[in-house]
């Protein structure tokens, strides 16, 4: 059976109404497990104090803020060539869980800087890019909420996407250039020799995996969300014209 | 040459509006669109014309052989009537000829289009069909707001061309005065049974 | 009840509050959003139905 | 298609002019940002090539809008997808039309507006290239903002919100290439990048406007 | 009255937002402005308090347009003025919806965004104030300003020419207070000022917008 | 109650279209303008209308009794059809009663304006008519893009209103179906005479 079969609206109901609530209990586990573990049971940094512990929600919050914004341009893409309709409302489903996602990276971080760098906000490369990330999801939600017809709108936002991701990634490069930062590299990665302390490290695994879950049970839920609202609009139009 | 719609169906603010269309225009013949408001004439044209896809069915005309004139005439208040047409005609690669004196608008020549009552605009919109060229017209009310003169000069105008071998197919609820086949619609009109329990119809 | 926050109480209370308040936002609106539009439609296909 | 460039230029001047107001506009923004910080020289000077690039940024914002909006409400727009011009061409020519009649005279114009907000002499020319090389970039993205929103009533807003985020790496580039050039420092990287962006965008925005065109016109 | 405030505040939520939409640009226009300057802190927190009021004044320019046109467009102003309504009432209720859908949620928005530009603490609340005092006159006079270019298609690039120069007192005093207060200076005589123009302009603008109106429609 | 125009001269574009123009309207009676297309009709309308001065000559009609219907509905795109005119009656102070099963627009009701077709959004503009209750209604080609069926319901409710008292007056170009007198304006057409040595007349 191929993967695509999961593009019918139908599969797709009976599939992620099967799969929601298993997410869901997973995503609320890893979740509490994750933070409870992170805000009771890890000590303070030597340097950073008690404040490390926001870590464990504005790195998965971050994480998911871009991968957010990958899904929904795999989704556009998806549309464009094959025009399964769920991957479209799939994609409009994801926007505003991205912008939510991007919004607490930043409002977090903003008051990790305070104590931090003695500021709530500066205009370094990393935060510079991710209130632009901020911008383009804004703009991508007010189109889909601007244009009535729904195939239109599809269209339209999934090109929006694809141009808004070239322009993303030039922006990043461009306020990289424009200034160089205060903030941390990601020093997540396992090659790293700065390689965070095993005590952050394990219960931040956790809360990357909550973060993920949740964004996949919050996607399944809209994105059912979506495909009812489309339907309905389809009955209600059907019952008109009869 | 002709035009060939075979099992057409167009749909508008995703509805489906009409089904199974099939109509054939032969060089030389006129075909009236006849149906009440709201029975999809303007998104019949619409969809011939290719400003909107066929959900399903063909269409057969040569290239570039059709020419639309929607509800709307695509005036530029500013350019005088001249230069409006003239704009049109050089897009299509012609001359202008006596277009000017056909549609009677020489008096109006060098007003600015802004100016015009709403019929003088509507002959200077029919006009443009004749400077494409093109044999094939598709007509959406052209004789709104014309006095019975200027319905009488259309019609005169329309006359010439099918007699050039070229074809109209004008959705109207007035007569026009020339010969011409009709076609109601409202058969085509699309039966909505109501969906079965499946989601796909919900994605028309 | 409450572990050592020292003197940056304030900041990490302050962002996990936030945080949480964000998330918690989005479920609620999704569920509320997700629960309505399954009652209309419900309605609108019973209607339908008949 | 160059039938079409007539048409619009004339359309331009015609219309009281898309020309001068576009000028204006960026006049007044130079006029205010003094009035609105303040009257210290040394700030204005720090901050004129900013200022100067971020209206030019706004005045041709400000004009995005009738690019295809005026086509579309009078028919001509539909006419114009059913005529032998492809639509990536009327896509071009319009992004053409509308950075001759408000991206060049921008540029003309800024240096005379340096004066104004204190920019340093070294400042001039800079400012002025790289108005120059930056400012086709904003006429062809604003061209896609504006086919995006072409069938919406007065979309202006939602217009801005579309294109400003896509100027940022315009923006940045240009602007600093102006600032350094005021400040007399190396301005070859930015200038080569702000160059590649105008480049890029020419070769390829048109394409998504027609695309984005005729999912509109559908 | 009443039913028209309604009515185009409904107009205003469901056409997808002339609400969001101002808010997002100022918020857009707040962060060019680092971009486009550079990223000196300093320096910006000398210019946020001048820099927000002008954001807040250009997204108010920026849905200037609807006030009229999409009524005069479909043919409802004419039809407005021939109703049993006075346009005097007209004009006011039309400025005041474009107060509560863009002048408010921006004045309650701008303290946030002075945390981007590194506003001085204290300035928050003089910049919450002064936007609450002055905003109301910048709906007030657009109005008047939209009323003037009713006629005119796509008229918005001129009727921010025509706003622009009618926007400076209050720009110049809300500002000056919004500046003062960051730096704690007395802000007694530019309140007072702002205040006046304020008040005046709601006391006698609508009557001339009515009258211009009238003109417009003719 | 009645209507009455002396004299009227008006004017569009700074040019004086119509001179002279007397007619007189009685409750209960109808009155139809004929004109060659940019006789004038539409500037008459407006004069009358007040949505313009007249150059010279008065309009008699008593106060606040005059509805009037441009060739534009006065819409809006994203209320429904029941909003639209529900809006229309509270302006007017009045209630909306049968009005929406009159005009044969009752299964419309629900939806958006922008999603209905020509004709039927020209119901909709004559509906407001209804709700304004107004006496005097001044009609600018008001069965544009009608059907024979919606032109017949149409000529229905304006007999009703001549019944009731009202009065109308209508330019048109095709046969309404209703008893009325014509009036032809284009014996009004202003004569241009070269202006003599003053200045005064240059400036009308
Ligand atoms: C307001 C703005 C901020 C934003 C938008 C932001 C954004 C981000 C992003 C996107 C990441 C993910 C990096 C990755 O996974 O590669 C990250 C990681 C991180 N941020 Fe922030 N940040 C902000 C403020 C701060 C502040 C003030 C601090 C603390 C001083 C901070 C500390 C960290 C740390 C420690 C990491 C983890 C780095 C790592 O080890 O990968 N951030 N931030
Ligand atoms: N955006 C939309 N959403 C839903 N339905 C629509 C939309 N636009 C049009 N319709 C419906 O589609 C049908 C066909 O409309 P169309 O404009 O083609 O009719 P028409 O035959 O041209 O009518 P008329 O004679 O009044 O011009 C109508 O019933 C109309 O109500
Ligand atoms: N702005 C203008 N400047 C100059 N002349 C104008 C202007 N607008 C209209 N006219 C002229 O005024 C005359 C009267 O126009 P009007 O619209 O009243 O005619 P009408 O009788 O309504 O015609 P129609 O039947 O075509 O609607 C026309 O000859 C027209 O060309
Ligand atoms: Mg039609
Ligand atoms: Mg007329």
């Amino acid at each position: 059976m191929s993967i695509w079969e999961y593009a019918n609206p139908k599969k797709f109901m009976q599939t992620s109404g099967l799969l929601l609530p298993w997410v869901t209990g997973l995503a609320a586990i890893a979740l509490v497990v994750g933070l409870i573990w992170g805000f009771f049971f890890t000590p303070a940094d030597y340097r950073q104090g008690a404040t490390v512990k926001i870590i464990f929600l504005h790195v998965p919050a971050a994480l998911m803020a871009i991968n957010g914004w990958l899904m929904m341009l795999v989704a556009s893409l998806i549309w464009l060539i094959r025009r399964h309709h769920v991957s479209a409302l799939s994609a409009k489903a994801a926007a505003p869980i991205g912008m939510t996602m991007t919004l607490i990276a930043l409002v977090t971080g903003a008051i990790w800087g305070q104590p931090m760098w003695g500021t709530w906000w500066a205009w370094d490369p990393r935060l510079t890019s991710f209130m632009i990330l901020f911008l383009f999801y804004l703009g991508y939600i007010a189109l889909w909420h601007a244009i009535e017809d729904p195939d239109t709108a599809a269209d339209l936002t999934s090109v929006l996407c694809m141009v808004g991701s070239v322009f993303a990634i030039l922006s990043r490069y461009a306020v990289l250039f424009w200034n160089q930062g205060l903030h941390q590299g990601a020093s997540l990665s396992m090659d790293k020799t700065q390689h965070i302390s095993n005590v952050f490290w394990f219960p931040l695994i956790v809360c990357m995996g909550g973060f993920v879950l949740l964004f996949v049970a919050l996607l399944l839920l809209r994105t059912r969300t979506e495909i009812r609202a489309r339907r309905l609009q389809a009955l209600l139009l059907r019952e008109r014209m009869a | 040459m002709e035009l060939r719609v075979t099992d057409l169906a167009c749909a508008r603010g995703g509805m489906i509006v009409l089904q199974d269309v099939c109509l054939q225009l032969r060089a030389g013949q006129a075909l009236l669109l006849r149906g009440p408001n709201g029975a999809g004439k303007t998104t019949l044209l619409r969809t011939i014309g290719d400003l909107q896809k066929p959900i399903t069915g063909t269409i057969d005309a040569p290239e570039d052989s059709i020419a639309y004139a929607a509800h709307q005439d695509g005036l530029k208040a500013t350019l005088t009537v001249r230069e409006n047409l003239q704009f049109w005609a050089r897009i299509y690669r012609r001359h202008m000829g006596d277009v000017l004196q056909r549609m009677n608008l020489q008096v109006l020549a060098d007003r600015p289009a802004q100016s015009l009552s709403a019929g003088q605009k509507r002959r200077l919109g029919l006009a443009r069909l004749l400077v494409t060229g093109r044999p094939i017209w598709l007509l959406d009310e052209p004789t709104v707001s014309l006095d019975a003169a200027s319905v009488a000069l259309f019609g005169d105008v329309l006359r010439g061309h099918l007699a050039d071998g070229g074809m109209a197919l004008i959705a109207t609820h007035i007569d026009l005065g020339i010969k011409a086949d009709v076609l109601d619609i409202s058969p085509f009109r699309a039966q909505h049974s109501v969906p079965q329990a499946g989601f796909e119809e919900a994605f028309l | 009840m409450l572990p050592e926050l020292g003197k940056y109480a304030a900041t990490v209370l302050g962002a996990y509050a936030l945080a949480i308040l964000l998330i918690v936002g989005l479920v609620v609106l999704s569920l509320r959003q997700a629960t309505r539009m399954r009652d209309r439609l419900r309605d609108v296909e019973e209607r339908v139905k008949e | 298609m160059i039938v079409l460039l007539i048409r619009d230029l004339r359309l331009a001047v015609r219309s009281g002019g898309g020309f001068g107001l576009g000028l204006a506009f960026f006049l007044l923004v130079a006029v205010l940002v003094p009035l609105a910080v303040g009257p210290q020289a040394d700030l204005h000077a720090r901050i004129a090539a900013g200022i100067l690039w971020l209206g030019a940024l706004l005045s041709c914002l400000l004009s995005l809008d009738r690019i295809f909006a005026l086509d579309h409400e009078d028919g001509s727009l539909d006419l114009l997808a059913t005529s032998p011009i492809p639509l990536e061409g009327v896509a071009a020519v319009k992004a053409l039309t509308h950075w001759l009649v408000t991206g060049l005279p921008l540029t003309v114009l800024a240096p005379a507006l340096g004066v104004l907000l204190n920019l340093p002499p070294d400042g001039y020319l800079w400012l002025f290239l790289s108005l120059l090389a930056g400012t086709p970039a904003l006429s062809v993205i604003g061209t896609f903002g504006a086919a995006l929103t072409v069938g919406l009533k007065r979309g202006g807003l939602l217009l801005s919100l579309l294109v400003l985020p896509l100027y940022i790496p315009t923006l940045v580039f240009g602007a600093e290439v102006a600032r350094r050039g005021a400040e007399d420092l190396a301005i070859g990287v930015p200038l080569a990048l702000l160059l590649a962006v105008t480049m890029g965008s020419i070769a390829l925005l048109p394409f998504a406007s027609a695309l984005v065109l005729r999912i509109n016109l559908r």
